[in-house]
């Protein structure tokens, strides 16, 4: 059912944990589901320079918290924009298609820390 | 990694004993022959059939010709309650259920509301017992069939049937109970229970997958559900699954003559695992009825963990378990079980199953007792949930 | 007594094959897992099933998402015509089949009739075959269904599917074959023949008995049969029988690759006996098409002989064959198939069936050419009604 290199980042997930005054933050997902996702990103000059995840979900949700985080690590924000949960799913090389919609969760992550960095830049 | 598989899903399925493989294995080589023929290879394995079906019917205490064998629990329990609603529909078009039933008993019950049955799911308690007297409370003047099952799959609580039959009878409505989970852990009686229809399947008292029995009571009034050949005294069609049918009469056999002492040793072990998870565990619940459960079931939430990440990290340590939580299946609602006990979903999606064989020893709940705490650990860890609670201290659920 | 017996009734079932039986043993040994669980034994399972499935949809050329496991060919059957009937009704309610198919197919649709489906029995020629221009003939406004088996049990005649199958398309209507019997004797392949709904049974080509499957065309209207877990997509439920499944598997896959060698050894032996019989006995006539027949089944009627009394005294001499006598059931009609091809009762009564496989050799043929005539002598003999034959001389039937 999930490939190797889902097993693999679900078992040793990579940027685990919180960032302490993080320059964005976001939490999507809802318990009710199964599935929440908290991202923290640590932003310099446009470039994510560090981030953190916390997950509670399915093997599937920690693995593409992982593999995401991997992915926007050293990015410009521009680029981590850009990124899908097609692309997410790729990198895991593939997904159950009843898991799809916990890698649209990874890139919802993303996308919601970053609007909160944009948002307090401009609040600055 | 550890290499030996612990095995504490037998309420998913169980190994074919031993024994029960060996009875089967002339009927899966020489012994081909096909039961409605007449010459001796044939002769031969209706004999096997017959010898099956009175061994069903001893451990059931029913009659011989009450025992019909199926390809196993989910066609036990769309046979008795298709056939028995269209059967009687002349008498009213409406059926009594619980809302903790198995889905082979409650999509059948769907699919019986489309085509203009009506049927009244009556909520259990929060330990997951059906009060008797609100099945009484939901009978109508045109109720014809009532379904309860004899023990839960996912908690393992067992149902009032003896006093829910009683009231059956006495409305003379038609009464049916899938003890697919029961057999060959509690003792079961039909005459005493006072039942007319008993769902049962092979494989979840270590025989074979693809083969069950339905019991049906002397003068109940039911169609048949597959149609064809003469087979089963025209009640179910088809070539028997001779080595399979053999395997079930072994196996059920075996489970009966040793329920004492295979129930009171996993109840011990279950026990102990539910004792050891309530202490060493914070914001745990065990799910169902702490004593009217089967020997071999016990079932928690975690909270802050969902049950597959939970699952998947289990079976990295070799341990075969189970989940209520929707993340297992893909599908959007967690156990319907767990929510009609009053779980939130949240709750519900954090479960898990423990289910007991015989095969399982006191070492094995040891094991389990000293993985399991850090696996909840490292998964709350990584919880945005439980963060913030333990910013604010313990807390029981 | 001879000791060994040679067996001669393949059509009812076959032997399971060395090589399918061990890839089965381990799914009845350790590798026990419920295919639902998502632990590593649960997994095997599951790919287990599913190269199964690949198996199959390679052997009949259709896609792996086209393929459905069931409990045998009766299960099969009664899920095609149901299912479909049911799911297509707000379109017509009017069904075409013929008067030789089995009764996996008829008494399926007797059921439908008194549900309020209508059903057209289309007779065969006198040969066992359907014109196709009869079932043109039969269709109507309201026609939703088209079910023809692709080779009939009791006299082998080949029926023309894929021209009833462009008939039923011109029209827009579901078009079933029951191909239990063709499977492993004839090439088949569902694009070709154009159809959507086929139906075969493991146990009649080497394979356990207990097991089958489905083959439904992608887009093919049809309702879930056995209704409650989500197993096989959603489209049949019940937990799966692993080891049946896998021996379907292996059982097509072999027998698809030895089709041509097979049937041709078969029919070599057939047409041997075919002529034996017919020139070593009197009163003798072979029942079914003499070419468009499977090539593994004879099937005659002797005068003045009934078919229950010659299978026993073959029995004796170690032969196992069947009859379409109705005294081999104790029923009173003697077989539908033999009166639909035009045979008077009391030559129906006096038929033999003989099916041949892969274990038979032309020793087994020259065996039973030795046998049957005495035998056939014997019960004449006895008859009162060859008695005044004899006086009058002989006559051909
Ligand atoms: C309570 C209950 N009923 C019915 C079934 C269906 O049995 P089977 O899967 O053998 O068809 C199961 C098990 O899956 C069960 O636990
Ligand atoms: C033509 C045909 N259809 C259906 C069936 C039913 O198959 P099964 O007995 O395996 O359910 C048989 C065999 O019995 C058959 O010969
Ligand atoms: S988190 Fe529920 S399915 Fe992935
Ligand atoms: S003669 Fe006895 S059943 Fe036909």
């Amino acid at each position: 059912m999930y490939s190797e290199k889902v097993l693999e980042h679900f078992m040793n997930p990579r940027n685990v944990g919180e960032i302490e005054n993080a320059d964005g933050v976001a939490q999507v997902g809802n318990p009710k589901c199964g599935d929440v996702m908290k991202m923290y990103l640590k932003i310099e000059n446009g470039v994510i320079v560090d981030v953190k995840f916390k997950t509670l979900g399915c093997g599937a949700a920690i693995a593409t918290s992982s593999i995401a985080t991997e992915m926007i690590k050293g990015k410009t924000i521009e680029e981590a924009l850009k990124i899908t949960n097609k692309a997410v799913t790729e990198a895991l090389d593939g997904l159950p298609p009843n898991k799809l919609h916990c890698s649209v969760l990874a890139e919802e992550a993303i996308k919601a820390a970053i609007e909160d960095y944009l948002n307090k830049q401009k609040n600055k | 990694m550890k290499e030996k598989i612990i095995y504490f899903d037998h309420a998913a399925t169980t190994p074919i004993k031993k024994e029960v493989l060996e009875e089967m294995i002339p009927y899966l080589t020489e012994q081909y022959g096909n039961p409605s023929t007449i010459y001796k290879l044939g002769r031969e394995a209706k004999k096997a059939i017959e010898l099956a079906r009175e061994r069903v019917a001893k451990a059931l205490n029913a009659d011989i010709e009450e025992i019909y064998f199926t390809s196993g629990g989910t066609e036990s329990d769309n046979w008795a309650l298709k056939g028995t609603a269209l059967a009687n529909r002349d008498k009213g078009r409406h059926i009594i259920t619980t809302t903790i039933e198995h889905h082979a008993v409650l999509n059948p019950l769907k699919y019986l509301e489309k085509i203009g049955f009506e049927v009244t799911y009556v909520p259990v308690e929060p330990n997951g017992i059906v009060d008797p007297n609100k099945i009484k409370e939901a009978i109508r003047e045109d109720t014809i069939l009532i379904s309860v099952m004899l023990a839960n799959n996912e908690i393992g609580t067992i149902q009032p049937i003896k006093e829910i039959a009683k009231i059956a009878k006495e409305r003379e409505i038609i009464i049916h109970t899938d003890a697919v989970q029961a057999v060959g852990q509690i003792p079961i009686n039909v005459k005493d229970l006072g039942i007319d229809l008993l769902s049962l399947s092979a494989h979840k008292f270590y025989g074979p997958k693809g083969v069950g029995a339905l019991y049906i009571r002397k003068g109940t009034r039911i169609h048949p559900f597959l149609q064809g050949g003469a087979q089963e005294r025209n009640k179910r069609a088809g070539t028997e699954n001779v080595a399979g049918i053999v395997g079930l009469g072994k196996a059920i056999e075996i489970a009966n003559k040793n329920l004492n002492e295979y129930a009171s040793k996993l109840q011990k072990l279950r026990d102990k695992l539910i004792d050891g998870v309530l202490s060493k565990i914070d914001y745990v619940r065990l799910n169902g009825d702490r004593y009217q459960r089967l020997p071999n079931n016990a079932n928690f939430s975690f909270e802050f963990v969902e049950g597959e990440s939970l699952l998947l990290l289990l079976d990295t340590k070799g341990i075969a378990a189970s989940s209520g939580s929707a993340c297992t299946s893909g599908s959007l609602e967690p156990s319907h079980v767990l929510l009609a006990i009053g779980l939130e979903p949240e709750v519900a999606h954090g479960s898990l199953r423990i289910t007991l064989g015989e095969d399982n020893t006191e070492e094995d709940i040891d094991y389990l007792l000293e993985v399991l705490p850090e696996i909840v650990s490292k998964l709350r860890e990584m919880s945005p949930l439980y963060e913030s609670v333990k910013k604010e201290g313990n807390k029981d659920v």
